[in-house]
């Protein structure tokens, strides 16, 4: 990798720097109560919330940082955060 | 010479993970929201601030778009230029132009450059990420920080409560500028947003949206909370969320079913925790007077 | 090379007077260089201009110390400042106004003077007191230094329509006026 | 005398203007801080008349001009903006800005003192302010090299060995409202030497990319060291420019440097602006009284020419550096520098710092003849010529 003309940076390029490892919580979800309303993913701050299929979200915790925010916001306490063994 | 990949858009996202923001940012979010209403036809010029730091460092970029930060003060002049010289090039339906920061880039230092860009009538959205301090050097007071909040410039103490004024109407003074859009959203009421970011985008001359972003690190609650304390905010009437066209308002957020005491808001927030000290009694009831005020002046609630 | 310093007071045209005399001299082919007195002042205050004009290029860009030739824009001025300092033994000074030169008290006695009654031209003609174009008229007619062709050149480069045409005839009138010692 | 009837006598902004028009920015954006030059106003009037097809924004300060120029540039437009003294200062932490982001951006900067005390009238201290910002800075000695300057600083900024924004001083007043003849270029003539802009990276949703980011201690030495190599691939860019363009202009004023008589000489006069024209009159003077005077002119005062500088004045017994700025608690900037250049060398001249014509005094030849008598008798570090010490208060 080399200096770029004037510091400029590829796109999207931060995906290279994984901060999963911030994490103290993870979000488990649970897929018991969930109605597919979307806002875990909609209201995750890096974006890391997929949807695998119908009512089946699941965190990137490549990326994740543990805020607890869909864990907080999840209409139906579908998701709980547990502590990162590691 | 130089090759500057071109990658597929992380989960859809314009604005990528992997970025250095802290956990439950509410500035990264509300900046991941605004990014995907406008996609991906954009140019951004950014501020100094957090959310320039946490997205740009060499030699890695957090933005999927077009995307430029020159200095702390001068976002709107650049931004400027960039739409002059979609003018000049014949490029003017290729993007919308962007000029965004947060409330010191845009409130404070930035403010003269703000003025002049919207007296002058270009093409631009404005953002402002109002997070309410100078969250990226340490929490200092700003312009936008409101009455009350300690801050490490405006520290509650033995002989002060805090930030001794309220929030500089900066919405309302660009609205006198002419502007012909004007809002006021929140990252806690994201539909919201993404109207209004939509809205703005639909209309020609220069708009400006000022966003309600908490702060977990400057304002002291849980990350998880970064959502209720935004919406808090608006349910007590301290945040009002309102739509002005050609210097007229034109649609409030309405509380229901009915406002809540400031203190709801206050109390899970480390900034405000000398409020609930022996003695600090009638500092709550002027901030509950500002809310009621606010509550009268933009129709919020008619109880 | 030939050096004239200008003086006047502001809004009188001083600056317009040094750009036109310039121009001719350019019209007439020779180097010309007109430098403004530079400063901050108001209608009404002592200004200078100067004039270098040259059959070699002009490398200086000073201002005028010793001139050749003076235009005095205003003979208020006289008495009230030391308009005359530097200027040649035998130096030429043209001066705006309604008297005979014997009438204007000039220390020393060294200079060779000439009125014009610039400002009375001015509002027969151009019905405003702005007497430039006719003192560079006369100073073409006292001095042959730019040529009466070489005025009128300037006078159209630097005006249009109905001004440039009366400033041309003034300035002809003031030539005219010189050349036929009346 | 046919070398007149080519030229048309012109106010020296109104020259730069013209070149500015003939180079086809695409936007100007200035601030008319008072008192600004003529030359925004006139670009203004050409794009009001619609013989500049250009956009002009009317930016609330200088701060703002340099940053909309500075977008309008990252944006892939040709931009032109132009200021003085505190305006220029103002402007001054864009100027770091836009050449470390490697923007082709010129800048006509119209050379006057600095408050305090407040003056409007000429010296160089503005300009030399912004001397480690990474801007290429040519000086220009009368109004048609400032003209000829601006065609060939847009070629040299845009070159892709370089990518530097250029900044052109012009002595304030002095040249700035001095009217005398100048040559001015075909629209034809200028496309055939400046070729549209060609960016390297612009802001375009059709390549994203990020401008402008935040670096750690393992990256920023080696972004600035690339600042620093654009500098010195600049030396060989602006040899080039000018050779070509006296090729299709018939014009030359130097390139980096310039001498005039400095063959033989024993006194060489050492200076940038329009300083250079009054010395080479003096210097033509006192070679026809027999004395062996010549003038070497900075052209280039970044990047600077340390080598060319030593070739070009090695030979002289005394080298007298006049100057219209001052390092305040140090020595003359150009002095400074040239003492720099001679450090380690063999065969040093003897040398002798001036500071004259600081807020608009006049250097006059008798300045001049006192700065070389002096230089003659004694090596001065830095002498201000012509003070009065009837207004020196003793401290």
């Amino acid at each position: 990798m080399k200096i770029t003309l004037g510091g400029v940076a590829a796109p999207g390029s931060s995906r290279l720097n994984k901060t999963g490892g911030w994490r103290v919580f993870y979000p488990e979800f649970l897929h018991i109560r969930c109605t597919d309303c979307g806002l875990c993913q909609k209201l995750c701050p890096e974006g890391c919330i997929f949807k695998a299929d119908k009512k089946n979200f699941y965190a990137d915790l490549e990326y994740c940082k543990g805020c607890g925010i869909c864990a907080e916001e999840c209409p139906v306490h579908d998701i709980e955060m547990r502590p990162e063994v590691r | 010479m130089y090759q500057i990949g071109v990658s597929q858009p992380y989960n859809n996202n314009l604005f990528a993970p992997g970025h250095t923001a802290c956990a439950g940012c509410g500035q990264s979010l509300a900046a991941r929201l605004v990014l995907n209403a406008l996609g991906p036809n954009v140019i951004v010029a950014n501020a100094t601030g957090c959310l320039e730091v946490f997205s740009s460092n060499f030699p890695q970029s957090s933005w999927e778009v077009p995307w430029i930060h020159s200095l702390f003060e001068n976002t709107p002049a650049v931004a400027s230029g960039i739409e002059a010289a979609l003018k000049a090039l014949g490029r003017e339906d290729e993007a919308i132009v962007v000029a965004q920061g947060g409330d010191g880039g845009f409130a404070d230092i930035g403010f003269g450059a703000l003025s002049g860009a919207i007296e002058r009538g270009h093409n631009i959205l404005f953002i402002v990420y109002d997070n309410e301090a100078y969250m990226n050097t340490g929490v200092q007071r700003s312009g936008l920080t409101p009455f009350d909040a300690s801050t490490t410039t405006s520290p509650a103490g033995g002989c002060s409560f805090g930030n001794p004024t309220d929030k500089k109407p900066v919405a309302q003074i660009v609205a006198a500028h002419g502007a012909p859009y004007v809002a006021v959203t929140s990252v806690g009421y994201y539909r919201d947003l993404e109207r209004k970011v939509q809205k703005a985008a639909g209309i020609k001359g220069p708009k400006f949206l000022q966003i309600h972003v908490p702060c977990p690190l400057g304002w002291g609650h849980d990350t998880s909370l970064t959502i209720k304390i935004a919406r808090l905010a608006v349910q007590t009437g301290l945040y009002p969320l309102f739509e002005m066209e050609n210097g007229e308002i034109t649609s409030v957020v309405k509380i229901t079913p009915k406002p809540r005491p400031v203190e709801d808001y206050l109390k899970p927030q480390a900034r405000f925790r000398h409020l609930f000290k022996p003695g600090a009694e009638e500092e709550l009831k002027k901030i509950q007077a500002i809310a009621d005020e606010n509550i009268r002046r933009y129709k919020l609630y008619e109880g | 090379m030939k050096e004239i310093r200008i003086h006047g007071r502001g809004g009188q045209g001083v600056v317009t007077a040094a750009e036109l005399l310039a121009i001719a001299a350019h019209a007439d082919g020779k180097y010309a260089q007109a430098i403004p007195s530079f400063g901050s002042e108001r209608m009404g205050a002592p200004v200078q201009a100067f004039v270098r004009i040259s059959e070699e290029k002009i490398l200086m860009r000073t201002h005028v110390y010793n001139p050749d030739f003076l235009i005095v824009q205003d003979a208020t001025l006289i008495g009230a400042y030391d308009i005359f300092s530097g200027l040649k033994d035998g130096g030429y000074v043209l001066i705006n106004s309604e008297k005979k030169p014997e009438e204007i008290k000039i220390e020393g006695n060294r200079f060779r003077v000439a009125t014009v009654p610039a400002t009375r031209i001015a509002l027969e003609i151009l019905q405003r007191p702005i007497p430039n174009t006719i003192l560079i008229g006369a100073f073409a007619g006292l001095t042959g230094v730019v040529t009466l062709e070489g005025v009128k050149e300037s006078i159209r480069h630097r005006f249009s329509g109905e001004i440039a045409r009366k400033n041309e005839e003034a300035a002809e009138y003031a030539y005219k006026l010189v050349k036929g010692g009346q | 005398m046919d070398q007149v009837r080519k030229t048309v006598v012109l106010e020296g902004s109104r020259g730069v203007a013209e070149a500015v028009r003939l180079c086809r920015p695409n936007v100007i954006a200035a601030y008319p801080i008072t008192p600004q030059t003529h030359i925004v106003e006139n670009l203004s009037q050409m794009v009001a008349d619609g013989l500049l097809k250009a956009e002009n924004i009317r930016v609330e300060s200088e701060h703002s001009a340099a940053s909309a120029v500075l977008g309008a540039s990252a944006a892939g437009a040709r931009a032109y903006t132009a200021t003085t003294s505190q305006g220029f200062l103002l402007m001054l932490e864009v100027l770091y800005n836009m050449a470390g982001l490697r923007l082709p951006v010129v800048l006509t900067a119209v050379n006057r003192g600095i408050s305090a005390p407040l003056t409007i009238h000429n010296d160089i201290q503005d300009s030399l302010a912004a001397r480690d910002t990474g801007f290429v800075q040519l000086y220009a000695e009368d109004n048609q090299e400032a003209l000829d300057m601006h065609i060939q600083a847009f070629k040299i900024a845009e070159d892709h060995r370089v990518l530097l924004p250029v900044l052109i001083g012009m002595d304030g007043f002095i040249l700035t409202h001095s009217f005398e003849p100048v040559s001015l270029p075909t629209q034809e003539e200028v496309d055939e030497f400046l070729p549209p802009y060609k960016p390297v990276f612009y802001l375009t949703p059709k390549a994203p990319l990020t401008m402008g980011t935040k670096t750690d201690p393992e990256f920023y030495t080696e972004a600035r060291y690339m600042l620093h190599k654009a500098q010195q691939n600049a030396r060989q860019v602006i040899v080039e420019v000018a050779q070509e363009f006296k090729e299709k202009f018939g014009r030359f004023s130097g390139d980096l440097i310039d001498t005039y008589l400095t063959e033989d000489a024993e006194i060489i006069f050492v200076s940038m602006g329009s300083l250079v024209s009054n010395l080479r009159a003096i210097a033509q003077e006192l070679r026809q009284e027999g004395k062996k005077v010549g003038v070497l002119k900075i052209r280039a005062f970044r990047p600077f020419p340390f080598e060319e500088i030593v070739r070009a004045i090695s030979g002289a017994k005394i080298v007298i550096v006049m100057e219209k700025d001052i390092s305040l608690g140090a020595t003359g900037v150009l002095a400074q520098e040239i003492r720099a250049a001679f450090y380690g060398k063999a065969n040093v001249p003897r040398l002798s710092g001036f500071v004259v014509g600081l807020g608009g005094r006049d250097v006059t030849r008798e300045t001049v003849l006192k700065g070389l008598r002096l230089a003659q008798e004694s090596d001065h570090l830095c002498t201000f010529l012509d003070l009065n010490p009837e207004l020196l208060e003793e401290v």
